[in-house]
């Protein structure tokens, strides 16, 4: 019951946002929502104020705990600092309720209608208050993001007539034939590899994120990206293990490309947005070998790396160059810092977990995807150096926006330092 | 050899022939015709099934059809002066 | 049956009313009369002849088809002194009403008649061009189409197989699923968007109703059906991609949703509450496009007119949005649901190659809908 | 006074603290022997957990005190030398985070947790090298220095995914008692003793990465002294010192250590022969001075390596400082070229460089003689080729340290910049390396007259030799891309990458890729246009379509009944 109006109040606040038309209430109602989320997760004892009414097909597990966590704070945050209408705020709003239901379902069917509405919102978004050639770049999305979806729904079909329900419970106790396995896992791996995305699924993401307002690439960079590896995690390791473990190594290999690709992709690219989003790739699959190791610590540092990466690339599109003023700088290279996962940083604890994980498979996976990290390094600090010794633009960041770069900052160090928060 | 075939081949054969009638005329007027050739050669067929409260039935319906068409045609004359169907193709894609 | 009675009567009513010089009420009057008639499909008093049977299903498809013809009739914005359209509505919908309750194969040929007949007209009533071409289009092929299906019948009562399958092909005519679609597009294009609307959701129920029905008495066309759907879906998605007019791209979309219907048909009546639900959620889908949108005063036929419409009036954009969706088969909106029934029906008849068609049909079309959606959200070139 | 420097001394204040402390710590361990403090459980893992504490012993403690003793002096040293910099506060914070680095690094008690130090320290120097931040050079040359250590770190951090493997912890402790039952030549020894030492190629600049180091030039040169000379480049030196347990068990990785270490000392000194800029020849001895640790400990001689690190912290450290004070008497000018009989200009400057030049040609009675000697003694016990070899590095050291003697201090001035002597604050730190430069050898001295009278007697001929070239004509044989590694480099490493790069962007993401998607997307809008002329609008075509598909339905049903 209280997953339910979890999930109903940003509905609600996106109405009212609507019909106040007040910033105000949109940081009034995501606060709230942040707390709600938290008390939730902190202390389930207090969710007895709440009619208990069983509902099977929502639950929490500490993954989804995690994340429900982070999505609330990092919608505040992006509201906080987003100078765009009521109608995105309100969006924004929504696809907060959707991702909070696919985080909490617990049957197949919730999990897809959840999924699906994480869509339109975000369609609405480019097309709405994108930049630039948007609607051919919103048609681009959708078109990937549809052809995902569709191979879900397939999947999900699949499963629900071979089990008679929609229960992931249901469907994990379920063996499959391996041919049948091996069809599941490609449906799967389409499904959210494009919404990772992972090479060669990858190539909607720079342009939206470059088309979309920043708040929206926050959003989608942040947020949006960890639908993918969430359903890996929680749709696939448990569903078609065999399948993935025969063909680990197939995929795995895949995967480094994918991981080397990205960096050196991103060695190419001009503009901030486009850099940053390039090298997202690269850590999103990077997140996603560590998940394909199929090793505890692999999977552990799969998980820590979903919020360190969600904490610093916000961070980082917050800091799309403005008036080089020191604290901007400074706040700037502490965030590359964090993407590169330098140590007392969460990135690196996450990373070297990942690392660990690879080499327990083999060697040759972790030294690839350690040379990402070297390339990364590169990357970023050429970036940073760019807007070092680039121009002045005249915009300057705002007290809100200083607040919540230091938040999250602040955030990035402290994880990296006692990091047991985010581990299982 | 029973009566009833063939009678059930001369209503085939007018339906055929009316088939053809309204492929190959142009003339609005003509093709209304060759549809009503194609009610009666039905008629035919089932009186010789003898089903006659069809037959009523479909004659009056017929008669309707006929003179909703023929209101159209006229409408349609007055408006543009001919009654070649080839000369309607605005509507297509 | 009471229903068609308060039907007839308003019809009548509205028929002569120009003569009677009460014109300017009888608006409430139709109004009134169908939200009636609605309410009379659910007074016990029944009576069944061997002509037609109201039974349980055929009073659902009444109420649907009666219901959402309220709808439209209240939602429409057309203020016009001619009443007797309204009363060939009436009359046309009698003819669907009849349609899903015939029991006598005699009854389902009048039927038939009594719904086309008055549309040959209405189509016709916009005095365009491009009506007069609809209505002459609809007369020539819907009565070629009649002839088939009594050609049908005849060699049916002369006890020839072949017989059962030309009525069918008449009924997949009024339908409009490929290859016998032809006429939809042109006619819908051409007619006045009141009269195209209740084309698309009336009759094309109706229709399909009809043929669910005829095939209940025992006919087998299953393979035939699903292979005419599956084409029907395909084709309407892809055709709808290049359309400039509204009603031209609805009329495309609407044969492929009848191709989905048809699926649940030739599946037999085991999905028939699948099959309500879907024509439910489909005439839910259309009513919001047509009467909250379509049906406005200021709006002509051109999709490119609707350039940023979202930001001159939300309204209607919205309520657009939401129908479009719904058709879509996006979640968690209906239309969503009803394209998963089919999908899951299908699949669980192991027609895995419907269901990948369907699935592809699916995704082009949802992709059809949200690029109509985009323009919305397109600023007009200033 | 103290308005102006308050950053300054409050950073010398904090460092020297810290370097009583650590004296304390030494005096402790050396009474009461080694202990622990630990801080904190970083994170645990399923089964596998990191504790984070500080171990003290001999090794680390002295390398705290080594580094906080010269870091305090360079601090003040600094305050003079930056003293009319507008960004000092920030410089000093950077010289005071480095040093907390570096204690991390020498004093935690596990691997991870020096891997921590070690990226930090690489962090601070980044930030260091491109403190002049409006130099877009000094800025590459600093991206330069932290993604070629970065390389290094991916070995190390790669050999502690294996120490992971093999003995399921990174503590110090554990993994040295556990290796005790690894039997010799074990290949996941072999590969963690290798991956470890890459990371001390590029920490220590040692071949192949060591061309990062000449380029962190840029930096002030109190960094310089600090950084790339006394202490964070010998890291490298401390942790195979620290993992010696596991080293002796991977004989041929010590060979390779060793082998590394005398090309590099070889290819250092080369190198150092023919620069023009007073600090890139002090980079290159540094780098060639490394090679000679290195090779110490690959022979197997922990000892020697640590002496002479000490010592070489003293001598090197006073040799940029006083390049540095000359440089400031300059007016910024680092061009042995330009400059020429300084020794009467900055007479102080001139002895204390004095020292340091001869501490580190190794000429006895000064420190640098006795660690050589005994890094010497050790590699020839070892391998008496590596022995020659460093015996003909040490002839060049000579030279190109009696090259840039002369060229800086003797003949005549080659500029109209008039040189003054640096303030005390500057001075005074150099005397008191000065002193330990030259006394520092005592602490261990083995005298053995074979190589005191040789030694004596060659740098007395080198000098002789070598004084009518520099000293008094001054000729000008500078070549400083003399054996360039980088340009090696970029063309075999660097610009492929990129080519690649924009390779793979323009022709694999916009041809390949890009064109596939849009190639459905082409096919599917180019299908629904062709399908377009099915309705040709024309009602004959429409009836025609009709009657055809009722006749073929009709046939198919006689022929095959539905």
């Amino acid at each position: 019951m209280a997953l339910l109006v979890l999930i109903s109040l940003p509905l609600l606040g996106a109405l009212g946002v609507l019909v106040f038309k007040s910033r105000l209430f949109a940081v009034a109602v995501s606060t709230i929502i942040a707390f709600f989320t938290a008390t939730i997760v902190m202390r389930p004892d207090l969710l007895m104020m709440f009619p208990s009414i069983s509902l099977p097909s929502l639950a929490l597990t500490p993954l989804s705990s995690i994340l429900i966590i982070l999505t609330s704070l990092m919608v505040l945050a992006i509201i906080m600092t987003s100078e765009d209408s009521f109608g995105f705020i309100a969006l924004l709003l929504g696809i907060q309720a959707a991702l909070f239901g696919v985080f909490c379902a617990r049957t197949g069917l919730l999990f897809y209608i959840f999924w699906e509405m994480t869509l339109i919102p975000a369609f609405f978004m480019i097309v709405g208050w994108g930049s630039g050639d948007k609607l051919k770049i919103a048609i681009r999305f959708l078109l990937y993001n549809l052809v995902g979806s569709f191979a879900l729904l397939a999947v999900f079909i699949y499963l629900f007539l071979n089990t008679h329900s929609f229960a992931f419970s249901d469907w994990m106790t379920m063996v499959f034939p391996q041919s049948h396995q091996l069809w599941l896992l490609v449906g799967l791996m389409i499904a959210f590899g494009i919404k990772l995305p992972l090479v060669p699924f990858h190539r909607w993401q720079p342009d939206t994120y470059e088309c979309l307002p920043r708040s929206g690439t926050m959003l989608f960079s942040g947020l949006l990206s960890k639908l993918g590896i969430y359903g890996i995690l929680v749709v696939m390791v448990p569903l078609v293990p065999h399948a993935m473990l025969i063909h680990r190594s197939l995929i795995l290999t895949i995967i480094s490309i994918g991981v080397i690709y990205a960096s050196v992709v991103a060695l190419a690219e001009t503009g901030f947005k486009r850099v940053v989003a390039t090298v997202s790739i690269a850590h999103g699959s990077m997140l996603a070998a560590g998940v394909f190791s199929l090793t505890p610590i692999g999977i552990q540092g799969g998980i820590v790396q979903i919020v360190a990466h969600s904490l610093g690339v916000t961070a980082l599109f917050l800091c799309e160059p403005r008036v080089r003023s020191r604290f901007y700088l400074g706040i700037l290279f502490l965030s590359v810092l964090g993407s590169i996962g330098l140590p007392l940083t969460v990135g690196f604890i996450g990373e070297f977990l990942i690392l660990l994980g690879l080499s327990q498979v083999s060697l040759i996976y972790a030294l690839v995807c350690g040379v990402s990290i070297v390339l990364g390094a590169w990357v970023m600090l050429t970036l940073y150096q760019n807007v070092q010794s680039s121009s002045d633009t005249p915009i300057r960041l705002t007290d809100d926006e200083e607040t919540v770069l230091i938040a999250l900052v602040s955030a990035i160090f402290i994880l990296g330092i006692f990091p047991s928060v985010v581990l299982l | 050899m029973n009566p009833e075939f063939h009678y059930l081949i001369l209503g085939c054969i007018l339906f055929s022939i009316g088939v053809l009638g309204v492929l190959i005329r142009r003339n609005v007027i003509i093709v209304l015709m060759c549809v009503e050739l194609m009610l009666n050669a039905v008629n035919l067929i089932l009186v010789s099934v003898c089903e006659p409260i069809f037959v009523f039935f479909i004659m009056m319906v017929a008669a309707v059809e006929v003179s909703v068409g023929l209101a159209l045609i006229a409408r349609i004359y007055r408006k543009f002066g001919t009654t070649d169907i080839s000369t309607f193709g605005q509507l297509k894609g | 049956m009471t229903a068609v009675l308060v039907l007839a009567g308003v019809g009548i009513i509205a028929m002569v009313s120009d003569a009677m010089g009460f014109g300017r009420w009888m608006r409430w009057v139709v109004g009134f009369g169908l939200i009636v008639a609605f309410a009379a499909t659910f007074c016990p008093w029944e009576f069944a002849t061997h002509m037609w049977e109201f039974d349980h299903v055929s009073l659902i498809w009444t109420r649907m088809l009666i219901g959402f013809s309220a709808v439209l009739y209240s939602l429409d914005t057309h203020e016009e002194g001619h009443y007797q359209r309204d009363a060939l509505l009436i009359f046309s919908l009698i003819g669907a009403v009849l349609m899903t309750a015939f029991s006598h194969i005699l009854m389902l040929f009048l039927a038939i008649e009594i719904m086309s007949i008055p549309l040959y007209v209405l189509a016709g009533t916009g005095d365009t061009h491009h009506s007069l071409e609809a209505s002459l289009k609809y007369f020539i092929l819907g009565s070629f189409a009649t002839a088939i299906l009594l050609f049908g019948i005849a060699l049916g009562f002369a006890a020839i197989p072949a017989g059962s399958l030309l009525v069918v092909i008449g009924l997949c005519f009024k339908v409009g699923v490929v290859p016998f679609h032809l006429w939809v597009p042109d006619v819908y294009q051409g007619s006045p968007i009141r009269f195209t609307a209740f084309m698309s959701i009336v009759v094309k129920l109706a229709a399909i109703a009809g043929l669910s029905r005829f095939l209940a008495l025992g006919f087998e066309y299953g393979p035939l059906l699903i292979g005419i759907a599956t084409i029907s879906m395909i084709i309407g998605a892809f055709l709808a991609l290049h359309q400039s007019s509204f009603k031209r791209w609805m009329a495309y979309s609407g044969i492929a949703h009848a191709g989905f219907m048809v699926v649940l048909v030739a599946i037999g009546e085991s999905v028939l509450p699948s099959l309500l639900l879907y024509a439910f959620i489909y005439g839910l889908g259309s009513l919001v496009v047509f009467g909250f949108f379509g049906l406005q005063k200021d709006f002509n036929d051109d999709i490119e007119a609707l350039k940023g419409l979202f930001f001159r009036q939300k309204g209607s954009a919205v309520a657009l949005i939401l129908g479009m969706l719904s058709l879509a088969g996006i979640p968690p909106l209906p239309g969503f649901f009803a394209k998963f029934l089919v999908l899951a029906h299908s699949w669980n008849l192991g027609l895995s190659g419907v269901v990948t068609i369907a699935i592809i049909a699916s995704l082009v079309s949802t992709f059809v809908y949200l690029k109509f959606i985009a323009v919305l959200f397109t600023q007009p070139k200033a | 006074m103290i308005k102006k420097h308050w950053a300054g001394i409050v950073a010398s204040l904090v460092v020297f603290l810290l370097f009583l402390t650590s004296l304390a710590a030494f005096n402790r361990v050396h009474t009461t022997g080694a202990f622990e403090v630990p801080l904190l459980n970083w994170f645990a893992v399923s089964g596998m957990s990191v504790t984070w504490g500080l171990l003290f012993d001999s090794l680390s403690t002295l390398m705290f005190t080594m580094i906080t003793g010269v870091a305090f002096l360079i601090h003040v040293y600094s305050i003079g030398y930056m003293a009319d910099d507008d960004n000092r506060a920030r410089f000093f914070w950077y010289l005071n985070l480095f040093v907390f680095f570096m204690v991390i690094l020498v004093l935690s008690d596990n691997f991870l947790g020096m891997f921590v130090g070690w990226e930090g320290v690489g962090l601070c120097s980044y930030l260091l090298i491109g403190f002049w931040s409006n130099n877009r050079s000094y800025l590459t040359a600093a991206k330069k220095a932290f993604v070629m250590n970065r390389i290094g770190d991916l070995g190390f951090i790669l050999g502690l995914l294996v120490m992971f493997l093999t003995f399921g912890s990174v503590q110090f402790s554990e993994v040295f008692s556990l290796v005790q039952q690894v039997p010799a030549n074990d290949i996941a020894l072999i590969l963690i003793t290798f991956l470890l030492f890459v990371g001390v190629t590029g920490k220590s600049a040692q071949l192949p990465l060591f061309t990062w180091l000449p380029d962190a030039m840029a930096g002030p040169t109190p960094v310089s002294a600090l950084i790339h000379a006394a202490t964070m480049v010998t890291a490298g030196i401390y942790m195979i010192a620290r993992s010696s347990a596991l080293y002796e068990l991977a004989p041929q990785v010590l060979t390779i250590v060793m082998w590394v270490g005398v090309a590099t000392a070889v290819v250092g000194a080369v190198i150092a022969l023919r620069q023009s800029d007073i600090k890139k020849v002090l980079a290159y001895s540094t780098v060639s001075q490394l090679g000679f640790m290195v090779a110490s400990l690959g022979a197997g001689a922990t000892f020697p390596a640590l002496f002479h690190m000490v010592t070489h912290a003293f001598f090197k450290a006073l040799l940029f400082l006083g390049a540095g004070s000359v440089i400031h008497g300059m007016g910024g000018e680092q061009d042995m070229y330009k400059m020429g009989g300084l020794k009467r200009d900055m007479p102080l400057t001139f002895s204390v460089f004095l020292v340091g030049a001869l501490a580190l040609s190794g000429c006895p009675p000064f420190s640098g003689f006795f660690s050589k000697d005994a890094i010497l003694l050790a590699v020839h016990h070892a391998s008496p080729i590596a022995f020659y070899t460093l015996i003909g590095v040490s002839i060049l050291t000579a030279i190109y340290v009696a090259r840039m003697v002369f060229l800086v201090f003797f003949g005549s001035q080659r500029s109209d910049t008039h040189a003054h002597e640096s303030p005390a604050v500057m001075t005074v730190p150099l005397v008191v390396l000065a002193v330990l430069a030259a006394g520092a050898g005592f602490y261990h001295p083995e005298l053995e007259l074979i190589m005191l009278g040789g030694t004596v007697i060659l740098l007395a001929l080198i000098w002789g030799l070598t004084y009518p070239r520099y000293a008094v004509k001054a000729v000008d044989d500078r070549c400083d891309q003399f054996l360039s590694f980088d340009l090696v480099y970029h063309a075999l490493i660097v610009t492929p990458i990129l080519a690649s790069g924009r390779l793979i962007h323009s022709f694999f993401d916009r041809d390949i890729i890009d064109n596939t998607a849009g190639g459905f997307g082409e096919l599917i809008s180019g299908l629904g246009q062709s399908l377009r002329s099915l309705h040709s609008g024309s009602i004959g075509f429409y009836l025609w379509m009709i009657t055809a598909y009722v006749a073929v339905f009709l046939i198919g049903f006689s022929i095959w009944p539905f």
